[in-house]
């Protein structure tokens, strides 16, 4: 089991929360100081691992551990890249910010059943951590459900009549990914009688074009219900019933994120982007994606709860990222994978927000929040600057994904996608902005003082607006986000970028 | 000459004769006994796994010194040794378990249920060590004249479905013995090794192509595969919960063993796929049987009667792995019978948890009980969640295995079938998980229902189901062992395309 | 449902019949099971466990252990018998449905 | 083929299926289970039958050794195997029987009838 190249650090970033899971279940409730502990130690273990590895994977180094021979010719095996470890990177910091301000949110709700609810969430974590590591499809698989599994009694949480209705759904449409996939994985082995990664992928095109084919609907079917597609997007605003920091975390960051990120080791790491050009599998992934960025808009305008707008703008974002790996060229590409960063930290921080405003003032309502940035400045602040990211600002870390996406889109000659980027920027800005303007510029008698919510969850979206802010000022200077993207991009396509991003 | 392969069974005989004297007088003395005799044999399955998976050679036991085909043969070879094994430490498990949930369901003589228990086990391993097709039926109906005793205890439904199940295998039992006699005066020999070498010639016989349906026929009965289930459902879901645990999870799978061991081991090769499609046949049935179980697992209430259904599905991913006829879906169907045997020891014993502790079987009843039993429910949604098919528990395993067995052949009716069940399988499981977790306070849907008051699994039930919750683990994490040690040399016959 | 069984029944004969067409006729001398191991029982069985008889012989020696489990099997079915029917007694709680006054007295269920 | 079926020499095949049909007609279309049981046990007859009726041979005796033919003839006894066979296995019917009939009674002395159709509704209605 010990092979000479076996490194330590994935395995720890990967179980870290896991053991945490089980040592916070079986602390308990009566002591929850000492359970919560356990989980900020699990999440700086984690992130620490994870950061440790950044600077070899930049070098070129790749850590590997295989764990055990799984099924005949198939490995459990990590094994970090440039792809993982990015998404890895913004999973594990989030999950260090989300957990301070689960223990406000939770604690300033009195919530139920906290033990469960925080072993579930480490649970979940190390599922997230381990398909960025995954070293082959069977590896990412394994982690997909588990991660779709342990999900199910987060969305629930609440407990109530519509939070079981809405689980059921949850469940319905994960279950049905998770086999698709399973079936996509048997189909793969029959075909190519190997389900190892390989940058700029392993099959090709003697298969046939049917079983590429199907191979494709498979995990297009069981990626794009996670990374929320049209029309198997509609679990996604529904899963909002879960906890706001649930739905921060991972319908946000860690579970819609595996989604788009299966479709990034699907493109790069199992078709390879010519393959995918070549059966037109591309084409039609990118053409469903466009549709969802406009759709999903449209629908976020019509919406006055808070939490649902954000989830459609989420399931629009998510396309973004979709659609740049679609189109294949390396400028989108590297802007669908900086998407992924950026689009983490500003929407973390929009939902942290809404959660902030709920705890405090218990609104859900757009509606209702006139004025309220007297009350809760920062809060109002952190959210203006997330929503003027995701609509595209420069100084915020929306503008430059989107700059490379735009870019790709003209690289690839399809101008109809630059346009979605375009309307779409727009229909953002129309759906955010008006919340931000309301709360600074109308007055209420609702929100007379200033009041901020707990600093357990002040700071925390202080950071994730700092962060995003960085992202788009200095794309690397925080973690080196930008340069891992790059080498996502050369690895899969084998083109370098030059200095400043352009190929 | 090895000791092993006779051991096995005569040991649980002698310990069930002691323990039927014992039992006479104490229950408790009885339970120690046949606990000891498990163990015993599963000690001693051990030991000859490890010979045969490690020396490789098949162990051979010629009884009474008369060598085949004079006397009757034991042969203990991987397939044995595997399913010996399984069935020693699920009957160990059980009888553990077994006290507490027999004094609060059987009226009095528990002394009389062990000595049943231990002869239910001798005769299934019996059927697995020997190398004699009539000494495999006089096993079979051991086994099957001790288990209609156990489950004729439980409700008062239970006699009824018992001796339907009674009447329908004994017609199982009647075309085994109807095709024992068709081959024997075919060929002349009733030792299976001979038979082997026999057969080749006479394939084009109609008398053997009749024995063989008939052997497999009779065997399918048993096996209860769709549409030969129908006593199933009545037997689990009226029987205590001691039985049910003992047998829904071993007895049914032992026939579909022996299915496979006459096609690889007595039937010349391709006979069941090329001379008579036998195992295609197997494969529609289990197929059909997979959507039926799954479908009318879904429109359950009780309890039980929803594992029986989902049984008779399980039972046609045994039969799938037959009828794909290619060595990665034998695999598969082979680890399907461990898993399933632990998946539904567990699930059966948690039933009879539940029971003990608040009375209730019906679904729509359990709310709460997560709060009431919060690890015995862990241990339940790892069945659950195996029955469904997460990786990484032994449940998904399988399915993977049928599922690249089913592509390899392409058969993609059936590849579509194992994908659909898996869902099917998640509803009816999910409702369950959903019922056990719900809470009554704050749940408006479920208010009116009454919440579990109840105190969580004693120990001596907690600790088999939280073995056999850890074996689903193992099993899952570890199969590559179990493949590459046992089961590649087993199925290592049809790989030449037979 | 009667016509269905009587058609599956008919199929079962059917089948059972064609099958027997290649079985060696009545008496056949040269049969498979004729020529095959018997042939050991009957010129061994004296010789071997010092009996006339043949199927003693292959009964109690050859096959004993096919005996043995015979044995067995009437082990188990006196134990069925005992449980199955022993347990009557036992029941304390002489319930409602269906019981009717016991025919040989003896049971305490149907008049509690 | 269908020269075979009617062939004199067959008939004792013949005679058996019809047997075994006859048990398996009790068995599947009887409503009474008593009759069922009946149907059962006649239905393992037939087997026994097929066995005892292919241990003949022409001219032979008994397998019980005659000082007077010696044993070196294998053509001079019948067949001892299925006799051996039919002990067994007869016993096992018997078992079996037996279990059976326990059951009857524990049926009949509960419910009072052994009416198939009946017990099951009786059943069903229990379980509910």
């Amino acid at each position: 089991m010990m092979d000479p190249t076996f490194a330590w650090q994935p395995v720890v970033a990967v179980f870290v929360s896991a053991v945490a899971a089980i040592l916070l279940s079986l602390t308990g409730e009566k002591r929850r100081n000492l359970r919560d502990s356990w989980t900020i130690l699990a999440a700086l273990i984690k992130f620490g691992a994870v950061f440790s590895m950044v600077p070899g994977v930049l070098a070129g180094e790749t850590f590997e551990a295989t764990l055990v021979e799984i099924s005949p010719g198939i490995e459990f095996a990590l094994r970090v890249d440039a792809a993982g470890i990015l998404f890895a990177m913004s999973a594990s910091f989030l999950w260090i910010l989300t957990s301070f301000y689960a223990f406000g949110y939770m604690r300033g709700g009195n919530e139920v059943k906290q033990t469960r609810f925080f072993a579930m969430l480490a649970t979940c974590l190390s599922a997230t951590i381990g398909l960025c590591f995954s070293a082959n499809l069977f590896t990412f698989v394994v982690f997909y459900e588990i991660l779709s599994i342990a999900t199910y009694p987060l969305v629930t949480h609440s407990g109530s009549d519509k939070a079981y209705a809405m689980g059921r759904q949850y469940l319905i449409y994960a279950i049905t990914a998770g086999m698709a996939l399973v079936a996509g994985m048997a189909l793969v082995w029959q075909a190519a009688g190997t389900l190892e990664f390989q940058p700029g992928g392993f099959l090709d095109a003697d298969m046939g074009t049917g079983m590429l084919w199907a191979i494709f609907l498979c995990f297009a079917i069981g990626f794009g219900v996670k990374a929320g597609v049209m029309p198997l997007h509609s679990w996604l605003p529904n899963a909002m019933i879960a906890p706001t920091p649930v739905s921060a975390l991972l319908h946000a960051v860690a579970v819609v994120k595996a989604g788009v990120f299966g479709f990034v080791r699907l493109t790069g790491y199992t078709f390879g982007p010519e393959l995918m050009g070549a059966i037109g599998a591309a084409a039609a992934l990118a053409a469903f994606a466009g549709a969802t960025i406009l759709l999903a808009s449209f629908i976020a305008l019509t919406k006055d709860d808070l939490k649902a707008r954000l989830a459609y703008s989420t399931v629009g974002h998510l396309s973004y990222i979709v659609l740049g790996i679609a189109l294949l060229t390396p400028q989108a590409m590297l802007g669908g994978a900086y998407h992924m960063v950026t689009h983490a930290a500003m929407k973390i921080t929009l939902f942290f927000c809404a959660g902030a405003i709920y705890v405090h003032t218990g609104k859900k309502k757009i509606s209702q929040l006139d004025g309220i940035g007297r009350q809760m400045p920062l809060t109002l602040a952190a959210f203006t600057v997330g929503a003027v990211g995701l609509v595209g600002v420069p100084t915020v870390g929306g503008f430059i994904s989107k700059w490379y996406l735009a870019a790709g889109a003209v690289d690839a000659g399809q101008l109809i996608f630059l346009g979605v980027f375009l309307v779409s920027g727009l229909l953002n800005a129309a759906y955010l902005l008006p919340i931000a303007t309301r709360a600074f510029l109308r007055t209420s008698e609702d929100h007379p003082v200033r009041n901020e919510a707990s600093p357990l969850m002040v700071v925390p979206i202080a950071v994730t607006m700092l962060l995003a802010l960085m992202l788009g000022l200095h794309p690397d200077g925080i973690f080196q986000f930008f340069s891992i993207a790059e080498l996502i991009v050369s690895d899969v396509t084998g083109t370098t970028f030059g200095e400043g991003g352009t190929p | 000459m090895s000791q092993i392969p006779a051991l096995i069974p005569t040991s649980l005989l002698l310990f069930a004769l002691v323990s039927l004297l014992v039992g006479l007088r104490s229950a408790r003395g009885a339970q120690l006994l046949a606990v000891a005799g498990m163990l015993f044999a599963f000690g001693v399955s051990a030991l000859g796994l490890r010979e045969v998976a490690f020396g490789g050679d098949t162990l051979r036991y010629a009884v009474g010194n008369w060598l085949p085909p004079i006397g009757i043969e034991f042969v203990f070879d991987s397939l044995a040794a595997y399913m010996t094994t399984l069935l020693t430490f699920t009957g160990a498990v059980v009888t553990v378990y077994a006290p507490k949930a027999l004094a609060a369901e059987t009226d009095g003589r528990q002394g009389m249920v062990y000595p049943s228990m231990l002869l239910v086990l001798a005769g299934l391993t019996g059927m697995c060590v020997t190398g004699d097709i009539f000494n495999l039926y006089v096993f079979l109906e051991v086994a099957a004249l001790a288990a209609y005793a156990l489950l004729a205890l439980g409700e008062r439904g239970a006699p009824v479905a018992t001796l339907r199940y009674l009447l329908f295998g004994a017609v199982g039992g009647g075309f085994y013995l109807l095709g024992v006699a068709y081959l024997y005066f075919a060929a002349g020999t009733l030792n299976m090794a001979e038979l082997a070498t026999l057969l080749p010639e006479l394939q084009e016989s109609r008398a053997v192509i009749v024995a063989a349906v008939l052997m497999v026929l009779g065997l399918a009965i048993k096996m209860a595969l769709f549409p030969m289930h129908f006593w199933l459902p009545d037997v689990y879901t009226n029987t205590a919960s001691v039985p049910a645990a003992l047998i829904a999870p071993i007895m049914t799978k032992v026939s579909a063993y022996a299915i496979i061991r006459l096609w690889l081991d007595v039937f010349p090769p391709g006979f069941f796929t090329e001379g008579v499609p036998i195992a295609a046949a197997i494969g529609w049935f289990s197929a059909a049987g997979i959507l039926y179980g799954s479908v009318l697992a879904i429109a359950q209430h009780d309890y039980r009667r929803m594992l029986a259904y989902s049984s008779v599905g399980q039972l046609g991913y045994i039969g799938l792995g037959i009828g794909l006829a290619n060595p990665i879906a034998m695999v598969g169907a082979l680890l399907h019978i461990v898993n399933h045997a632990f998946m539904k020891g567990l699930l059966f014993m948690v039933g009879g948890v539940i029971k003990l502790r608040t009375g209730r079987t019906r679904i729509p009843e359990f709310v709460g009980i997560g709060r009431a039993m919060p690890w015995t429910m862990v241990a339940f949604t790892i069945g659950a969640l195996a029955m469904v098919g997460i990786p990484p528990t032994a449940g998904f395993f399988s399915k993977w295995y049928l599922l690249l067995g089913s592509a390899e052949a392409g058969a993609w009716v059936w590849f579509a079938v194992i994908v659909a069940s898996s869902l099917l399988s998640a509803i009816y499981f999910f409702r369950v998980i959903e019922m056990i977790y719900r809470d009554p306070e704050r749940d408006s849907a479920v208010k009116d229902r009454e919440p579990v008051e109840a105190d969580g699994a004693p120990v001596s039930m907690a600790v088999p189901i939280g073995i056999m919750a850890g074996g689903i683990m193992v099993a899952g994490i570890f199969n590559v062992l179990i493949v590459r040690a046992l089961l590649e040399s087993v199925v290592a016959p049809l790989a030449g395309g037979g | 449902m009667r016509f269905a069984s009587i058609l599956l029944l008919a199929a079962v004969g059917g089948f059972l019949l064609w099958g027997s067409g290649d079985l060696p006729q009545r008496g056949d001398p040269e049969s498979p099971a004729s020529t095959g191991i018997s042939t050991y029982y009957i010129q061994n069985a004296y010789h071997d466990s010092d009996t006339p008889n043949m199927v003693t012989a292959v009964l109690a020696d050859y096959r004993g252990f096919d005996t043995f489990g015979e044995a067995v099997v009437v082990t188990a079915a006196a134990l069925s018998c005992l449980v199955i029917l022993l347990r009557r007694r036992r029941r304390e709680d002489g319930s409602e449905t269906g019981v009717f006054p016991d025919l040989d007295g003896d049971a305490p269920g149907g008049a509690a | 083929m269908t020269v075979e079926f009617i062939e004199i020499a067959r008939y004792p095949y013949i005679l058996i299926v019809a047997l075994l049909l006859v048990g398996l007609y009790g068995m599947t279309v009887k409503r009474n289970l008593l009759k069922k049981v009946i149907g059962m046990t006649i239905f393992q007859t037939s087997i026994y039958l097929l066995f005892i009726q292919g241990a003949t041979k022409q001219g032979a005796t008994i397998p019980v050794l005659d000082p007077a033919l010696g044993n070196e003839d294998p053509t001079l006894y019948m067949n001892p195997l299925p006799q051996v066979i039919v002990l067994t296995a007869l016993v096992v019917g018997v078992a079996i029987t037996a279990v059976a009939l326990s059951l009857l009674v524990l049926l009949y002395r509960r419910y009072g009838t052994l009416d198939e159709v009946e017990l099951l509704r009786r059943m069903k209605e229990q379980a509910s």
